[in-house]
């Protein structure tokens, strides 16, 4: 079994006088793809943020490796080596696509204010570098084409996959992707699964939100199923998909089980 | 009502997002528009909605050209939408979001109290939440607030774009059903959606959209026994 | 150091809540401005100046009334404060419709650029007051003496005097007035829901050009009652009037929250307050310094003023 | 260029003061004197035109900064009637200085500018008509507490150079143990009641502004609104038409003193005549102004045609002022006759000068 | 409407490195011989042309510059930068007059006491946002004006005079001929702008511009977005504090009326009006801000009122500024020199 690089423990938080999440426990292991469903409101995006520091949690902990990193800043976070997307595009803009990534990037260049001005040698080698691997990663997600145009005017599907760009800038161990296929349609869904296995393959750990159960079923090793912010399911995807207690929480009648 | 696009063109800046489409959605019907990312679905129903100018070509509701009619008169008219990105209100209560609804109707209180209920038995979830801010509900919670939202102006024409991105699986199913409920209401429907699979069966005729275009016009059930279709539009591993 | 404030403490408390309903009238025009457009209306001390000039001419030369002269009484006081208050308000009010059209309107349907629009404001601002300024050839203007500066009352020494009481009840009145429109008519959601999403709102039905213009006019409508009050007990009025009380009713309104009307109420009393108890202790000279550290304290602790709500933020 | 033996036709003179900005009021009625001066001059049909420009300055430093060179370097001004402001003069001393420029002041009253010592000394090419706060102040400290047998005087600034300058020459005069308090409010003060508060606390019975005439007006109003029943006084920048219409009765006994008196005091006749040429009563100092062109005018009939010849004059020259107060300069560029201050009491809505305060 | 802006950068891209440097040579060339156009078309009245390019024109350039980083750069909206100028100022005045330091001595020690002036503000309030932030730096602004007038130790409202001229390189600052001043701010403006564009297309220029756009989503990227605000505050403050010793020195004569929020909010005119984010735009926009009202000086009565008219007219006419915030789709970061 491979270890465990995130571990939730006994995660809780409160919104007033919503439990949004109730004593979660869930264990990431290296190289995996995760999967987290759940109804809609069921805490899968508040997970995300309390891992990435945007909620500290009412209680418990969440360790990246041994260290506890709840109360860390988030932008420490990102640099222990955990990235994410989010629900609701959040690009910069008005940069054009290969500048978000390589703003990703940067959390991994040393170089400061100093050293920009002076244009150190170290700083030129930096520069150059992360505009390599800023190509290299567009290439990866099959958008390099895209790389000089702004992000805003970016069609709805490049802009998700350069979201998974951006967050892969910042050489995560993990990577939390949030609903990565909304919006798109069969034939998309299909050509990012295949982008999500790549990303697994060269060696990342992915926890993943997604609706889309053929997604899901076709990607993950794992699925974690929320609702109401307790966990209900934790095991290999076909035996979830089976499980009674997930489909009358969230799959419904099984109409179609492809 | 019946709602007719005429040789529509519309701008942004220099580039054309749409090239001269024309539209029909007769009164009592669902009608879907698909098309892959960036097609310019959105644009057609931002622009039936007002919040695009149309660069040539016509609207017509009810027979009446309004291509000038400002967006907030249109709401007037029994047009109203649920807008990509659903465009909640994010410092209002869901209460507060729902009301806005009716900014315009001079309905009575018990009209109001009628409505909201209606909306909280679609979605009960966002009764539980009537008093959180609509910007910390969860992504599908806004979804279905922004769906119940356009609801609450007893619209003559609902415009939806894409009410499904989000949503579980099981809500899924459940706002097509919706949707078809309302539909037997008397709304109209123009329904934009990619999960063309499900569209279509509840959709009466539907619209395929390529960049800017029309590029096809059939009754729904046409198309989804389309081989064409089906490999572009439904995913190759078809259910 | 303290003598002066414990001496006189009821007479400077009953003087800084009257400057205090003078700052919050003119916050008023400030908030209402920024409550819809998450904007500064920089031509706002302007929109108060033109409404304090408005006073002194209709008492100058609609009533006749001179420098000298006691002033009237009974009926004619009475006219004389209506026709003054009332013309203040709309000079105002037009005003700020105006400058709404002017600086505000053509820019938003143009630019996201949020600064743009102060800018011009700024040169509106300076057009109106340079106007001001060739006309009256620089000069301090005085005003008639409108409502007597009778003493009313004597409470622990200090001087209840007519014409600050009249600012503050009447100061009061304007407010709730203006609290009761916004909460029981439309227009207070339709400003909420055009500052969180324009697009949203339009979809709702809102008419986004009179939700913004109608806000610009009440705003200046209470800036233009400032004005009024302001002449009847400062007695003066100069074409650069409207610069440092500007900028103090727009600290009142951020130290309430900006963007909210009861924190504008209670920011400009607390302002007025504190502006007349740091003179008294430690010197007028140093009062802008104790403001704004006392602004910057508060800001510290309450980030988005008193009352004010949280900034409007989707969630991440 | 015209050979040396051409006839001038013209002399261009300039006007250096606040004209736009917050202080523009002052300038303007400069500005106003001067022109009404020669307007009188070249109707008479002289040899010699005299053209005036005008420099606005805002009264502010920092844009006395860029119009002092331009002035410094158009070489067809001879002489500038000006600074209006202390703080502006002495922004623009160096370029005069280093350009031998000419200049008489008709209100810039800051010791520093004929103080040897000072890094602010205007010698050679600056002067001034009014006296200095250094005797202004001791009069006023002197001529303020006259109707009290134990005076308890609080003295109160605006925050300008001015102000600020003649109170603490005025406080330094006031014999000791009769100085209870002072306090400084800007110029754009509004609300005095911390002021009044004070001047009420230390049971004060002469209140001394130092500063100008609108916020004098608003200073007294609010004083005797609140009940304060003690005497009033102040100094030079109070002392005008202004002050009545603002102050009104309150205006009534009010002391005020004076290096010179406005025009229509001092000179009715001429105050009727500029009324009818200018259209409008005459402002602040007026008489100085006027005064000072009329020194040019002299010099230019006397034929001076350059800068130095202008300097030459300046420093020889003996007269009077519009007012008949004696008016020639020192070394330093002081006025001798300016020492002479006059005491003023407001009676039945109107300045009526006293006596001179020694 | 056109797009210089666009043109700008085309022809800069079209063009290979002689070109290049021709151009920046020409237009530094045309730059430089500007005091020698005092008689044609430009000349202003009243106020000496050579005077008129050191300040207002240069220095608003300069401050302009700095502002720019704060506010168009990083997106926070600083209406107190006058503070800073204010500080290098009386930096300069005090150690100019009571200590044997001359200019260029002190014009370190202005930078930093600037610079450190930032910090002190932007501590404890750059977690502020938005509007909050702009009236906290206008208080402070207010704060350090006020506080100079009340401290008669610095000259109070009279200021500090006899400020001493800058020692010469090799010639001679002249007070009636002020190019030598103006060919010193106009090599501190190369140096800034240098800097800038350094920065801009580093790693810095890069938080900046996430920070402005989304604070939330850069700090999950991983910037550390409050220290870089507080970098582009201090660097902005540097800046200012830089112009502020070398205005000093050349004014001789400082006074807190100097240092008013009006020049605060006409510097914030300068870069909105030229263009924010874009430091060519900028230099525009504080060139032609800095130099009408000196052009309409024979104007006089109504010359402000048109410096507001034009204020209004051109913000709608081009709310973006002259030369807008980059629109075409080009990488900030350097060409060529990736891939
Ligand atoms: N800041 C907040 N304040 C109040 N309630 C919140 C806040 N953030 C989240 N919630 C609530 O917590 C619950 C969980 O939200 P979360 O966004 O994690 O759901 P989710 O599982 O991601 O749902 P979806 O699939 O719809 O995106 C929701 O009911 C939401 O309304
Ligand atoms: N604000 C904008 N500025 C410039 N171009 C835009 C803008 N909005 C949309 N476009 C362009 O117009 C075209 C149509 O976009 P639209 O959003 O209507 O597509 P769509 O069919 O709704 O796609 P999706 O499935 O991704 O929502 C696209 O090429 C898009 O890039
Ligand atoms: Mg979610
Ligand atoms: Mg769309």
């Amino acid at each position: 079994m491979a270890k465990t690089i995130l571990n939730l423990k006994n995660l809780t938080i409160k919104f007033g006088g919503v439990t949004a999440l109730n004593s979660v426990n869930l264990e990431l292991k290296e190289g995996e793809i995760l999967a987290l469903i759940g109804p809609n409101g069921a805490g899968k995006t508040t997970v995300f943020n309390l891992i990435t520091g945007v909620y500290k949690p009412t209680s418990g902990n969440v360790f990246l490796g041994d260290v506890a990193i709840d109360g860390k800043k988030r932008h420490h976070i990102t640099k222990l080596g955990i990235a994410r997307t989010f629900q609701n595009i959040r690009l910069f803009g008005d940069m054009t696509t290969l500048e978000n990534v390589i703003t990703g990037t940067d959390v991994r260049n040393k170089v400061g204010l100093i050293g920009s001005i002076l244009g150190t040698p170290r700083s030129r080698r930096e520069e150059k570098a992360s505009i390599a691997k800023a190509h290299e990663i567009l290439k990866f997600i099959g958008i390099d084409e895209y790389a000089d145009r702004l992000a805003k005017n970016l069609p709805y599907g490049v802009q998700r996959r350069l979201e998974i760009a951006r967050a892969l800038g910042t050489e995560p161990k993990i990577l939390l992707l949030d609903e990565p296929a909304a919006g798109f349609n069969p034939q998309e869904k299909v050509e990012l699964a295949a982008i999500i296995k790549k990303i697994r393959d060269a060696g990342y750990t992915i926890l993943l939100i997604e609706h889309d159960m053929s997604l899901i079923m076709g990607i993950s090793d794992r699925v974690v199923v929320l609702d109401f912010g307790q966990k209900i399911a934790d095991d290999l995807p076909s035996v979830v998909q089976n499980d009674p207690q997930v489909i009358a929480a969230y799959l419904g009648v099984p109409e179609d089980a492809s | 009502m019946r709602l007719e696009l005429k040789d529509l063109h519309v701008h942004y800046g220099k580039i054309e997002a749409i090239k001269g489409i024309s539209v029909v959605v007769n009164e009592g019907e669902i009608v879907t528009l698909i098309g892959a990312n960036g097609a310019g679905k959105t644009t057609t129903l931002k622009t039936i909605s007002g919040l695009r100018k149309v660069s040539s070509g016509q609207i017509l509701f009810d027979g009446q050209d309004i291509s000038n009619v400002p967006a907030h008169e249109r709401v007037d008219l029994g047009i109203s939408q649920a807008p990509e990105g659903r465009g909640i209100f994010p410092g209002m209560t869901v209460l507060e979001n729902l009301e806005m609804g009716k900014f315009n109707r001079k309905d009575r209180k018990s009209e109001m109290d009628e409505d909201l209920d209606k909306v909280y038995t679609l979605f009960p979830r966002l009764k539980e939440r009537a008093t959180q801010a609509g910007g910390t509900l969860s992504g599908g919670e806004q979804q279905m607030l922004a769906i119940g939202r356009a609801l609450m102006a007893r619209p003559k024409v609902l415009l939806l774009d894409e009410p499904s991105m989000g949503l579980a699986p099981q809500m899924i199913a459940n706002i097509f059903r919706i949707i078809t409920e309302i539909n037997k209401t008397g709304v109209t429907i123009l329904l934009v959606e990619q999960n063309a699979q499900q569209a279509l069966q509840r959709a009466h005729r539907a619209y395929i959209l390529e960049t800017g275009n029309v590029v096809k016009e059939a009754k729904a059930s046409d198309l989804l026994n389309d081989p064409a279709v089906r490999e572009a539009y439904l995913g190759t591993g078809a259910h | 150091m303290f003598d002066t404030l414990i001496h006189q403490f009821w007479s400077l408390t009953f003087s800084g809540i009257a400057l205090g309903f003078i700052y919050v009238l003119i916050a008023m025009g400030y908030t209402m401005v920024y409550g819809v457009l998450r904007m500064i209306n920089f031509a706002n001390s302007e929109i108060f100046m033109v409404g304090a000039f408005a006073t002194v001419m209709v008492s100058k030369y609609v009533f006749e009334l001179s420098n000298d002269a006691i002033p009237p009484s009974n009926v004619k006081l009475f006219l004389v404060i209506l026709c003054c208050i009332v013309a203040s308000m709309l000079a105002s009010a037009l005003l700020a419709f105006l400058v709404e059209l002017v600086a505000y309107r053509h820019l938003r349907n143009r630019t996201t650029n949020r600064i743009a629009p102060l800018i011009s404001a700024i040169g509106i601002g300076i057009v109106i007051s340079e106007i001001v300024r060739i006309f009256t050839g620089a000069r301090t203007q005085f005003a008639p003496n409108i409502v007597p500066k009778k003493t009313l009352a004597t409470f622990q020494g200090a001087e209840i005097r007519l014409d600050s009481t009249l600012t503050i009840v009447a100061g009061l009145i304007l407010f709730i007035l203006l609290d009761r429109f916004i909460k029981y008519s439309r227009l207070g959601r339709g400003i909420r829901a055009v500052s969180m999403d324009e697009d949203s709102a339009k979809l709702m039905g809102v008419n986004l050009n009179r939700v913004i213009s109608l806000t610009f006019t009440l705003g200046g409508l209470m800036t233009g009652a400032a004005g009024f009050f302001y002449v009847n007990v400062y007695e003066n009025v100069k074409f650069n009037m409207g610069f440092s009380l500007g900028l103090a009713a727009f600290t009142a309104a951020v130290i309430g929250g900006i963007g909210n009307i009861r924190g504008a109420f209670f920011g400009g009393i607390s302002l007025g307050l504190v502006e007349i108890y740091a003179s008294a202790v430690i010197g007028t000279q140093w009062k802008p310094v104790t403001v704004f550290i006392i602004l910057i304290l508060i800001l510290l602790f309450k980030p988005n003023g008193i009352f004010g709500e949280a900034i409007q933020r989707t969630r991440v | 260029s015209t050979p040396a033996s051409a006839k001038v036709k013209e002399i261009t003179i300039a006007y250096q003061g606040p004209l736009t900005g917050d202080s523009a009021q002052t300038g303007i009625d400069e500005v106003n004197a001067a022109k009404y001066a020669l307007k009188k001059y070249n109707d008479s049909n002289p040899a010699v035109k005299i053209n005036l420009v005008t420099i606005d300055d805002q009264g502010a430093g920092s844009v006395a900064l860029t119009v002092a060179p331009g002035a410094a370097a158009n070489k067809k001004i001879i002489a500038i009637v000006g600074p209006a402001f202390s703080g502006a003069t002495i922004s623009s001393l160096p370029y005069y200085k280093a350009a031998r420029l000419p200049m008489i002041s008709p209100s810039a009253t800051n010791v520093t500018l004929t103080d040897k010592k000072s890094v602010n000394y205007g010698y050679p090419v600056f002067h001034r008509v009014p006296s200095t706060d250094a005797f202004q102040g001791p009069s006023l400290a002197k001529w303020a507490v006259q109707n009290q047998k134990s005076p308890k005087v609080y003295i109160v600034d605006d925050k300008t150079p001015y102000a600020t300058g003649l109170a603490a020459f005025t406080k330094k005069a006031l014999a000791a143990g009769t100085w209870v308090g002072s306090d400084s409010t800007p110029d754009d003060t509004k609300d005095f009641a911390a002021t009044i508060s004070k001047v009420k606390s230390t049971g004060t019975n002469v209140v001394i502004y130092t500063g100008y005439y609108s916020q004098a007006a608003v200073l007294i109003n609010q004083l005797r609104a609140d009940g304060y029943k003690g005497d009033f006084a102040s100094g030079d920048g109070t002392l005008g038409t202004g002050f009545l219409e603002g102050a009104g009765k309150n205006a009534e006994g009010v002391l005020l003193v004076a290096p010179t008196v406005p025009l229509s005091v001092g000179n009715p006749a001429m105050e009727a005549d500029y009324v009818k040429v200018m259209g409008a009563a005459s402002g602040e100092y007026t008489t100085e102004t006027i005064s000072i062109v009329n020194i040019y005018i002299a010099a230019v009939k006397s034929g001076v045609t350059t800068r130095s010849g202008m300097l030459n004059f300046i420093n020889g020259f003996k007269g009077e002022t519009v007012a008949g107060t004696k008016l020639s300069f020192d070394r330093n560029g002081d006025n001798n006759g300016a020492a002479a201050i006059t005491g003023f009491v407001v009676k039945g809505g109107k300045i009526v000068p006293i006596e001179v305060v020694k | 409407m056109i797009n210089l802006r666009d043109k700008g950068a085309q022809f800069w891209e079209r063009s290979n490195r002689p070109v290049r440097v021709l151009t920046v040579f020409a237009i530094v060339a045309v730059v430089a011989a500007l005091p020698y156009a005092g008689n044609t078309f430009l000349q202003t009245p009243v106020a000496a042309f050579d005077a008129v390019l050191v300040y207002p024109m240069g220095m608003f350039i300069l401050m302009a510059l700095g502002l720019n980083v704060v506010v168009g750069k990083s997106g926070m909206l600083d209406l107190g930068y006058v503070a800073f100028f204010a500080v290098g100022a009386y930096t300069m005045a005090i150690l100019g007059t009571r200590t044997g330091l001359n200019t260029w001595e002190i014009m370190p020690i202005g930078i930093a006491a600037a610079m450190f002036a930032g910090v002190l503000l932007a501590i404890p309030t750059l977690r502020l946002r938005g509007d909050y932030l702009a009236i906290v730096t206008l208080g402070f602004g207010e704060i350090v004006r006020v506080s100079a007038l009340n401290s008669e130790a610095i000259g109070g409202a009279l200021g500090i005079a006899g400020v001493p001229f800058p020692p010469g390189l090799g010639f001679e600052y002249q007070l009636l001929d002020q190019k030598y001043f103006y060919w010193t701010i106009v090599v501190m403006i190369l140096l800034v702008i240098w800097v800038i564009r350094r920065l801009t297309v580093r790693r810095p220029g890069r938080a900046w511009e996430s920070i402005r756009q989304d604070e939330d989503a850069a700090e999950l990227m991983g910037v550390s977005t409050y220290k870089y605000k507080i970098w582009a505050f201090v660097f902005g403050a540097a800046i200012g504090g830089g112009a502020g010793v070398f205005y000093a020195s050349r004014s001789m004569v400082i006074a807190p009326d100097n240092f008013t929020l009006n020049t605060s909010i006409l510097i914030l005119a300068c870069v909105v009006f030229g263009g924010m984010g874009n430091i060519w735009g900028v230099i525009v926009g504080a060139a032609i801000l800095g130099y009408l009202p000196d052009r309409f000086r024979f104007l006089s009565d109504a010359r402000l009122l048109l410096f507001g008219l034009v204020l209004v007219v051109f913000m709608n006419l081009r709310p973006e500024g002259i030369l807008p915030r980059k629109k075409r789709e080009k990488a900030i970061v350097k060409k060529g020199s990736g891939a």
